[in-house]
């Protein structure tokens, strides 16, 4: 028991990245306001970037270290695009609420 | 993996698309009035001349399947395959670039990053057919995805152009976490990112559970950028509500360019040619999402009376014919590969075209987008019509057209898989495609059977009807004579 | 075969008798209409005349010659082969026509009757405008029907058994305009129709016999009366078919259904009576004297199959019988004069039949040559009297009630009616005396093998019952029409025909009075010539059976004079009893009768003991109401509603769920891809697909049992499968398969312990893998 | 040789001849028909060079023209006839000319767009007979669908919509599936052959196993049957006949059906004889059924055109019955029924086209005495109903004649043991068609031209005008000529027939049933297998599961190990195969199943 409490090593890692992105995934289901939502989508991707560092320490191979990287990098993109989207449709409508998006339907 | 000049020299049909974009994006910020067509020109000889470049690497290449360069230490390779797409993509976009400017005058959206945005998706699409690594798959779907919501969010004022934006980001962005952690759990698996060094060491692995596990996520993920059942339901909302001109570059470059993805991915990393029978497992999960997707796009799209929303539940049975190639990829079937590239090619052109005639046929103040709006279309437009009536029979797989061909290639190679074990599989898609006959004999019904309501008003463009009238005689040119464009990939 | 073969003899103008009239008649139906009257009464009349020249010129020339010089050859007599209609394999039928004595009898009828009515059509159909149609019609049935007899195989008689059928349809609804006669042509085509495929079936049952029995390619081609006949296909005949009888037997009766359809025999009759509402010509020539009797001539021109059979020729007498009976019984109550003539002539085909069926085959063809004439000047003196009624404005010319009288107005068409009538009733020395003797005669004489012994006998008793019906009806209708004064105003004022119809009147009563003498009766000690017999003996077999004993209908000759004297009394009893009821008009008698009991019996004869009504309720109305039922129930219902728009539904219903799901709401989308995500792998299964090929073993004794796991469900096929059983490295060979590779998925070898090496290989991906365990039967006893 | 060239050519003429229609303007009607005569009647008269080119004594494919298409696939532009498509050539040809003659100008609008359309529609129909190559057949057989689907959608009748989608959806259907089939043999052929070819001739060298054969029969056999149609397939059939316009009707009955009956012919039985052995009593028993209720829903129509559709489903059954019977008779017979067939049912439509043009209507109760009105229609249109019925020296009876008794026959002699079930019984039930024909047809007859001229509006209807009389009478005398003459057609078919119930046997016999069939395998000390005897069956037929057990209680003791098991009835392998007896072709189906999991390869035990 303590064993698997205080010797840190790759599973722990492993599991937090697997319980960071189910609360990723969780969020996104659940919350209704777009930009929660966005904010979930960015810790399924660090959950992945955990993950990432985590193989590439075990594996001993860099590599993994610059895709993180690029990781974060695009998923800095992705996040301004998709504010800028968020804004687009709140002057639309004046919230951003994703379930009363449903004009589109059928 | 150091850093090797000449290898940017097999790069040109990806940089000049780059390059182009830019330019494109600061461009705008120099521009007046309200006219694009300017820009508009310059990213169709943009694409043009990365597709020709592509054409010329391709020469260059030499003969033979086996003919492979691999660049930057990995990162991307450059092989026939990847020409041909490369050359594809770029000929999208180019057809994209022509059919914009009328709708853009015809709906008041003049937006010149458009454009620029535009190419420098399509770059994201170029580097996803060369790619050789996780990352530069990762780093080619993000680029290509982040363009599209753009361009999908570009008509500010549309309310729906909006929604179908939103909807389309968050989903993709969804998509892309999937895509992330997957990659990361097979990198895990397989302790290098490199998908020519990934099969053979998957197969090894002494954990197999990362494997599954990863590739469940990367089926989900590419489910989603693909569209198929029961990660599709993005695509009839992203489609109908997006710009016509968007519509048909989501529909025709993007899904083609997330296939190409798939083919390095699945026929390279995950099994494909390297281990025999897919016994990596995600075949059979493949199989049955191909099956779904054939069958509830044709389906659901039996009901459509929205031609945009029709034709997005019908790019989704297609998706899922592009499964079934992919399946048989993974089970090993020798002509898999040519067989989805020259799928992709015709149902392209395809695509292209009817959208074209979509924002041909709705005006301004009136887009004609209800099936019952193209009534008479026939006697009134016959041209047009009869260009819509052939494209529709490639949709539907009638010969002699492309689309006919392209699906009894796709299925030629799901039996030749892995002791036809596809079988099934194939005789779902060919009853569905009896289905989707009924669907599509609709609009040529409404055109031909039925008489107009009050005359047309047509959105006439050089452009416009360029595309129109090249997509049909390819359509034709691909379903009489295949046999050129079967040799470019084997 | 044999046979065949060297009485071949060749004819080259054969062809121009059946030739002639169709000539006549294609240019009366494509020209006629802008021709004149005089032009198409000659081009008709002159086509049949002129083939009726042809005909005698054929028979009393080489014929008779052949016939003197060697009588059995005159059996198989003068054939002409024109082309070969249709050859696939063994089947070969060729368009020929054959002039032996047979046909000889009635080519001169069919000609010289046929010649006689189309002079009298001329003054009959004087006043309708569309005669040349009608002489059309009559030329073009004077041809079928001489196709039909002159025919030398099936297949080119069914040509002219169908065409005559054709043209009695076109005829009989000659009026079209009204409804009622156009239905009765369409019912005597139907009929036929009935009746022809049984014919079919018949000559598919006696092609299937015979066909292998006569060399590759047959001189006369398969179906060939001369090649049915030869004693090489006779055995055929012989062989049991159904329930241990003869084939002969099954081929036979489908043959005379056919027959029954043509000459209106029980059950098929029914057509015959609605066949009056033709043109009276019409049916003087088609429904009396000629197509009606070709079932009759169809019996006779196959006596060698019929014979073949017993049981064939007991079910052909009794159908005769029965026939005979049931349409004298029907004519009793008829008051219309055409009707009784109808049924009389169904009854005397009867006499025809039982003729046949007792084998006495010439009194059957010479019944049917005497009863051509007199029954022909019957139905034309009818038609005379009709004109003169109709022309004196009767609204219904056909009913004798109101006739009467006549033989004053009509001197003429009395006398020869008259002695028309005294020949039907078998009256000496008129025709029909001799002819309906013979049938008796020979009916109460015969005993075929396999018969009841006094059938003969009964056949004879229940025929003397018909023919005293024949003569009571007959000479009522005489008396009716002629005897007493006139019963009503046309009646009063009738004036004699034209003479182009009296002349024919004549000629065919003359020909009723003296024709009968060319079959004197048989007796053994005063030779009296039997022309006709023996003219036909060489035509038609005297055999039961090919190797069966001979036909013998003729008893002493004191039996003979007995008999005719009965027939006599009985004929003329008939009369006498027609005299005592209607001597003076309609019958007071009878009318109390029918009053009174016999009410039910004179209702079942007038309504021809309503055949017709029941027919309409067990077949007629049951198939309209089937071929309805079947239109709306199967092909609207089931196939087109429930299955066909049914799965388009279904397809609609699918469409409604998938827009269910998708209501817009971008989270239901999520959350539809975890779960579908998750689904999707649950119903996939994984491991399937992560399994290699291997192979289990097992052992049984010392029998090591391998069995192939090739993995991703190769059970499919197409994977080879070889293996390696000795431990030599190599893939076995098949022995089943000389030079292939042993390829199974299940091996057992017997007490062999070593390695043991299996390739699963792929054809199609060319891919192969390669498993191999060895394995030691002391250590892996039960291993598994 | 010269002759090659015919058939590309008599494909080639009438798409340029549509593509020159739709160059001209859209309002000269007269050219656009003008054109259209002269192009069907040049294909025409160029089709009759194929007789002349032809040797009516060889049997294989003869004209034959061959050059690469796709060279990926393997897939040929090869075109040739043999005996039993020349004749549907000529058949298509011939009747293309004389419909748009009879259609003359009862289509008003869009005539450029219809002429066009026929055109295209004759080199999909003259394609598909003339393919020789599986993938080449099927882009015709498609090409086909199209044009007939705007004829009848675009120029039809008020539903013309429901029934132009059936007619499609329905075909469609069908040739999807046999396009699997296609794509099985394709692949499977490839890989027997070591290299993919679509080439027919090279097809046919293939034999697949056994239940691939069944399977792939029925997937063409669906195709066909409903372009046939047989029986429960046949209810798109009225729709399209009622609402296609009278040219339409006339090609669709003329020649459009015959496709089925040619599918059969040539490609399903002799690529799949097994499927045909196993399928072909279904079929032919379907067939006749087809010809029975085809003949009596026709008589409870009071639609003139439908009447005439559901002849069709009868007549059609009478070729279908005859093919299956597999005796050269009937073969024979149903090619010869499907030529009388185009000419008289082609006649009919024609017939009903002319008095709608006049009455536009298709009720039989608005007419009746037509007769007096139009004497010399009424004349000519009585021989086209009796040619139809099966009179004897016309057209139709020839082919009845020979179907029936090539039924009658079946299986006499026997053909590789097969043999329709009761086949009297059958031919038989088929003849009785022959009584219904002449039922409904002369009902229908005497309710248009007999009775009085009571309905006002056929009072002043003119006679045939010299246009219709031209189109009429080319069918009448090909309807006499071959009633009259049949020898001269069923001669030049003769020995193609020959061949391919000769090619049915031989294949039928070599082919070793059903797959995984083994026989017992009996070695030496050495291991080398010295002989093979058949096994006796008395093993069940077990799934592959129980295999091992099926094989276990095969095996003989070990003792007699060397002892070869006594050679039973075996569809063991090749062992049966020789002896092809009706029994052991049936067995053959069982007792390969049996057989399908028993393998003893046994050798002395080695001390």
């Amino acid at each position: 028991m303590s064993n698997l409490l205080w010797n840190i090593g790759y599973p722990h890692f492993l599991v937090l990245a697997a319980v960071l992105f189910l609360i990723g995934v969780v969020g996104v289901l659940v919350r209704r306001n777009a930009l929660i939502i966005l904010m979930s989508v960015e810790l399924m991707l660090n959950a992945a970037n955990v993950t990432l560092l985590a193989f590439s320490r075990m594996w001993g191979d860099i590599s993994a270290h610059t895709f993180a990287l690029i990781v974060i990098a695009v998923a800095a993109a992705e996040a301004s695009v998709g504010l800028a989207i968020v804004v687009a449709v709140f002057r639309g409508r004046h919230n951003v609420e994703v379930d009363r998006l449903n004009t589109l339907r059928h | 993996m150091n850093f090797n000049p000449a290898d940017l020299g097999y790069l040109v049909p990806y940089l000049i698309l780059a390059v182009v974009g830019m330019v494109l994006v600061l461009a705008e910020a120099f521009y007046r009035g309200d006219d694009r067509s300017g820009l508009a020109t310059l990213a169709a000889a943009g694409s043009f001349a990365s597709a020709i470049a592509s054409a010329i690497l391709y020469r260059q290449l030499g003969d033979g399947a086996a003919a492979k360069v691999s660049l930057l230490g990995d990162m991307l390779v450059a092989d026939r395959t990847g020409y041909v797409l490369a050359a594809l993509f770029a000929m999208t976009t180019g057809f994209t670039a022509l059919i914009t400017p009328a709708h853009q005058r015809e709906h008041d959206w003049q937006i010149g990053e458009y454009y620029g945005v535009m190419l420098l998706s399509a770059s994201g699409m170029v580097m996803l057919a060369h790619a050789a690594n996780l990352v530069t798959v990762f780093l080619g779907i993000e680029t290509m995805s982040i363009g599209v919501y753009v361009m999908c969010a570009m008509r500010r004022r549309s309310r729906r152009g909006n929604e179908a934006a939103m909807k389309y980001f968050l989903i993709g962005s969804f998509a892309t976490g999937f895509l992330m952690y997957g990659m990361a759990l097979l990198y895990g698996a397989a302790g290098t990112t490199k998908l020519a060094q990934m099969a053979p060491l998957l197969t090894q692995t002494n954990n197999p559970g990362l494997v599954v596990a990863g590739g469940f996520m990367l089926v989900i993920a590419f489910g989603f950028k693909v569209a198929a059942v029961p990660f599709h339901m993005w695509a009839p909302d992203a489609y109908e509500g997006a710009p016509t001109p968007v519509t048909a570059f989501m529909a025709a470059a993007v899904k083609a360019a997330a296939v190409a993805a798939m083919i390095r991915v699945f026929g390279t990393a995950l099994g494909g040619d390297v281990v025999p029978q897919g016994i990596l497992g995600w075949v059979s999960p493949f199989a049955v999402i191909a099956a779904l997707t054939i069958t509830i796009g044709n389906i659901t799209a039996v009901r459509q009376d929205n031609i945009k929303r029709m034709l997005a539940y019908s790019s989704v049975s297609h998706a899922g014919v592009l499964l079934v190639g992919i399946c048989a990829l993974g089970l090993g079937a020798p002509t898999a590969n040519t067989s989805l590239v020259y799928y992709l090619i015709s149902y392209s052109v395809t695509t292209l075209g009817a959208f074209a005639i979509v924002s041909y046929v709705g005006g301004r103040g009136r887009e004609r987008l209800l099936v019952d709006d193209w009534a008479g279309l026939g006697s009134q437009q016959p041209a047009v019509a009869l260009a819509m009536t052939i494209l529709l029979l490639s949709f539907g797989g009638i010969p002699p057209t492309g689309g006919f061909f392209g699906k009894f290639y796709i299925f030629k190679a799901a039996m030749e898989a892995h002791d036809g074990q596809l079988l099934w599989l194939v005789v779902i898609g060919v009853i569905n495609s009896a289905i989707s006959i009924y669907y599509y004999l609709r609009i040529v019904t409404a055109m031909y059977f039925r008489e107009a309501t009050q005359p047309f008003t047509p959105t006439r463009s050089s452009g416009l009807l360029f595309v129109i009238a090249v997509c049909p005689l390819l359509v034709l040119e691909l379903g009489i004579m295949p046999g050129w464009w079967l040799k470019l990939v084997s | 075969m044999e046979q065949a073969s060297h009485t071949f003899l060749e004819s080259s103008t054969l062809v121009w008798i059946p030739l002639l009239p169709l000539i006549g008649a294609f240019i009366n139906l494509v020209f006629g209409r802008r021709m004149s009257r005089s032009a198409v009464y000659a081009v008709s009349i002159g086509a049949v005349a002129l083939a009726c020249v042809v005909a005698f010129a054929h028979v009393f020339g080489p014929l008779l010659a052949l016939f003197r010089a060697e009588p059995e050859t005159a059996g198989t007599g003068f054939t002409q082969i024109l082309y070969t209609w249709i050859e696939v394999g063994a089947f070969k039928s060729q368009l020929a026509f054959r002039l032996d004595t047979l046909s000889a009898v009635m080519i001169m009828i069919v000609t010289f009757v046929g010649t006689l009515i189309h002079i009298y059509s001329t003054g009959y159909m004087a006043h309708d405008p569309r005669y040349s149609a009608f002489f059309g019609y009559l030329n073009l049935f004077t041809g079928s029907m001489l196709i039909l007899v002159l025919a030398a195989n099936m297949p080119v008689m069914f040509i002219g058994w169908e065409g005559v059928g054709l043209c009695s349809f076109l005829l009989i609804g000659f009026w079209y305009e009204n409804e009622a006669f156009a239905t009765a042509g369409r019912k005597a085509f139907v009929v036929n129709r009935i009746g022809d495929f049984c014919f079919l079936l018949g000559m598919f049952l006696l092609f299937w016999a015979t066909k292998t029995k006569f060399g590759a390619s047959p001189e006369f081609g398969s179906l060939d009366f001369a090649n049915l006949r030869s004693p090489a296909v006779g055995p055929a005949y012989l062989e049991a078919f159904w329930g241990g009888d003869r084939l002969a037997a099954a081929a036979a009766i489908f043959l005379f259904i056919g027959a029954c359809g043509k000459s209106a025999q029980l059950p098929l009759f029914v057509w015959l009576p609605d066949a009056m509402a033709g043109p009276t010509p019409v049916s003087a020539l088609i429904h009396a004297a000629t197509m009606v009797t070709a079932g009759v001539y169809m019996v006779c021109r196959l006596s060698f199959l019929f014979a073949s059979s017993t049981t064939a020729m007991f079910v052909v007498a009794t159908v005769g019988l029965l026939t005979a009976l049931a349409a004298a019984f029907m004519a009793f109550a008829q008051t219309d004069l055409k009707k009784v003539l109808a049924y009389s002539t169904v009854s005397q085909l009867g006499f025809m039949f039982v003729a046949a069926g007792t084998g006495n085959w010439t009194a059957a063809i010479f019944h049917l040559g005497t009863h051509a004439f007199f029954k022909a000047c019957l139905f034309l003196g009818a038609g005379s009297v009709m004109h003169a009624m109709e022309h004196e404005g009767s609204a219904t010319p056909g009913d004798i009630m109101t006739m009467g009288g006549l033989r004053k107005r009509l001197p003429l068409t009395h006398i020869t009616f008259l002695i028309s009538c005294l020949a039907i009733a078998g009256i000496i020395p008129f025709a029909g005396f001799f002819s309906k003797d013979e049938i008796l005669g020979g009916a109460f004489g015969v005993e075929p093998p396999g018969w009841i012994a006094w059938y003969g006998k009964l056949l004879w008793a229940g025929l003397l019952i018909a023919a005293l019906g024949t003569a009571f009806y007959m000479w009522r209708l005489y008396f009716l029409v002629f005897a007493g004064d006139g019963r009503s105003e046309p009646a009063k004022h009738a004036h004699e025909s034209p003479l182009t119809m009296t002349v024919p009147l004549i000629i065919l009563a003359g020909f009723a009075t003296v024709i009968g003498f060319v079959g004197l009766p048989h007796f053994e000690h005063l030779h009296l010539p039997h022309i006709l017999a023996s003219w036909l003996e060489p035509a038609v077999t005297a055999k039961w059976n090919p190797e069966g004993t001979a036909i013998e209908g003729h008893g002493s000759d004191l039996t003979t004079v007995v008999l005719m004297a009965i027939a006599l009394g009985v004929g003329a009893s008939g009369i006498a009893g027609a005299y005592l009821f209607y001597g003076r008009g309609p019958s007071k008698t009878v009318a109390k009768l029918v009053e009174g009991g016999l009410g039910p019996i004179y209702n079942a004869s007038k309504h021809k003991l309503w055949f017709d009504e029941v027919y309409d309720a067990i077949i007629v109305g049951p198939f309209k109401v089937l071929a309805r039922g079947l239109f709306e129930v199967v092909d609207r219902f089931v196939i087109d509603t429930v299955a066909v728009n049914g799965s388009a539904f279904v397809i609609g219903i699918f469409g409604r769920m998938s827009r269910w799901f998708q209501n817009g709401n971008v989270q239901r989308y999520l959350v539809g891809v975890v779960f579908g995500g998750a689904l999707v792998f649950l119903v996939t299964d994984i491991s399937d697909c992560r399994h290699a090929a291997t192979f289990e073993y097992k052992l049984v004794g010392n029998q090591l049992e391998l069995h192939a796991e090739p993995g991703e469900g190769v059970e499919g096929a197409t994977a080879k499968i070889y293996w390696d059983l000795d431990g030599d490295g190599e893939k076995d060979k098949d022995p089943a398969k000389p030079g292939e590779l042993l390829d199974k998925r299940d091996v057992t070898v017997s007490g062999y312990s070593g390695p043991v090496t299996m390739w699963v290989s792929d054809p199609i991906t060319r891919k192969e893998v390669k498993v191999t365990k060895t394995i030691d039967l002391n250590v892996s006893k039960g291993a598994k | 040789m010269l002759g090659s060239f015919v058939l590309p050519l008599i494909l080639g003429l009438p798409v340029l001849g549509a593509i020159l229609v739709m160059c001209t303007p859209k309002t000269e009607t007269t050219l656009h028909r003008g054109i259209g005569m002269a192009v069907t009647l040049i294909t025409f008269f160029v089709s009759l060079l194929t007789l002349s080119y032809f040797n009516p004594k060889e049997a294989g494919f003869q004209l034959v023209f061959d050059v690469e298409w796709i060279p990926g696939l393997g897939a040929h532009f090869k075109t040739g006839v043999d005996g039993i498509s020349v004749f549907l050539v000529i058949l298509t040809t011939f009747l293309m000319p004389l419909t748009l003659l009879g259609t003359g100008k009862a289509i008003e609008k869009n005539v450029r767009e219809f002429i066009a359309a026929m055109l295209v529609l004759e080199t999909g129909m003259l394609g598909a007979f003339v393919a020789l190559d599986v993938f080449l057949f099927y882009v015709f057989w498609e090409v086909m669908l199209i044009p007939m689907y705007l004829l009848i959608g675009i120029w039809g009748g008020q539903r013309r919509l429901y029934a132009s989608i059936k007619f499609v959806v329905y075909t469609m259907v069908g040739s999807l599936l046999m396009l699997v089939a296609i794509f099985y043999l394709y692949v499977q052929a490839g890989a027997a052959l070591g290299g993919y070819t679509t080439d027919l001739e090279k097809l046919l060298s293939v034999s697949l196993p056994y239940h691939a054969q069944v399977w792939c029969f029925a997937a063409f056999a669906l195709a066909f049957a409903i372009k046939v149609p047989l029986f429960p397939l046949h209810t798109w059939l009225p729709d399209a006949h009622v609402e296609a316009p009278t040219a339409g009707s006339v090609i669709l009955a003329g020649v459009l059906l015959k496709f089925g009956i040619y599918g059969f012919l040539r490609y399903a039985i002799p690529l799949f004889p097994h499927g045909a052995a196993v399928w072909g009593p279904a079929i032919a028993i379907l067939a006749v059924v087809g010809i029975i209720y085809g003949a009596l829903v026709a008589f409870a129509q009071d639609d003139v055109k439908k009447l005439v559709a559901y002849s069709s489903v009868s007549h059609l059954g009478f070729c279908a019955v005859g093919i299956f019977a597999m005796t050269s008779y009937g073969i024979s017979g149903s090619i010869f029924a499907m030529l009388s067939h185009g000419l008289t049912t082609g006649g009919l439509f024609l017939g009903i086209g002319f008095l709608y043009e006049r009455r536009h209507t298709r009720r039989l109760a608005e007419y009746g005495g037509i007769w007096k009105q139009m004497p010399i229609f009424a004349g000519l249109y009585l021989i086209i109903v009796m040619g139809s019925a099966g009179l004897p020296a016309l057209s139709g009876f020839v082919g009845e004649f020979l179907t029936i008794m090539g039924t009658f026959l079946s299986g006499d002699p026997v053909i590789a043991g097969y043999s329709l079930p009761a086949p009297r019984l059958l031919g038989a039930l088929a003849a009785t068609g022959v009584v219904l024909g002449a039922i409904y047809l002369l009902w229908m007859f005497q309710k248009v031209f007999f009775g009085k001229l009571d309905k006002a509006k056929n009072g002043r209807l003119p006679d045939l005008s010299g246009r219709e009389l031209a189109t009429f009478l080319p069918l009448i005398v090909g309807i006499f000529l071959l009633g009259l003459f049949p020898r001269a057609v069923l001669a030049a078919m003769e020995p193609s027939v020959q061949k391919f119930s000769n090619d049915f046997k031989r294949r039928v016999a070599e082919c070793d049933g059903p797959p995984h069939t083994y026989g017992s395998v009996t070695c030496d000390a050495s291991g080398k297998v010295i002989e093979s005897p058949a096994k006796p069956k008395q093993v069940p037929a077990p799934g592959r599961g129980s295999a091992g057990s099926g094989a276990g209680s095969a095996v003989p003791p070990a003792g007699a190990g060397s002892a070869a098991p006594p050679a039973g009835a075996g569809s063991a392998g090749s062992a049966a195969a020789g002896s092809a007896t009706a029994a052991a072709e049936r067995a053959g189906t069982t007792a390969g199943a049996t057989g399908s999991d028993a393998a003893t390869g046994t050798r002395r035990a080695t001390p």
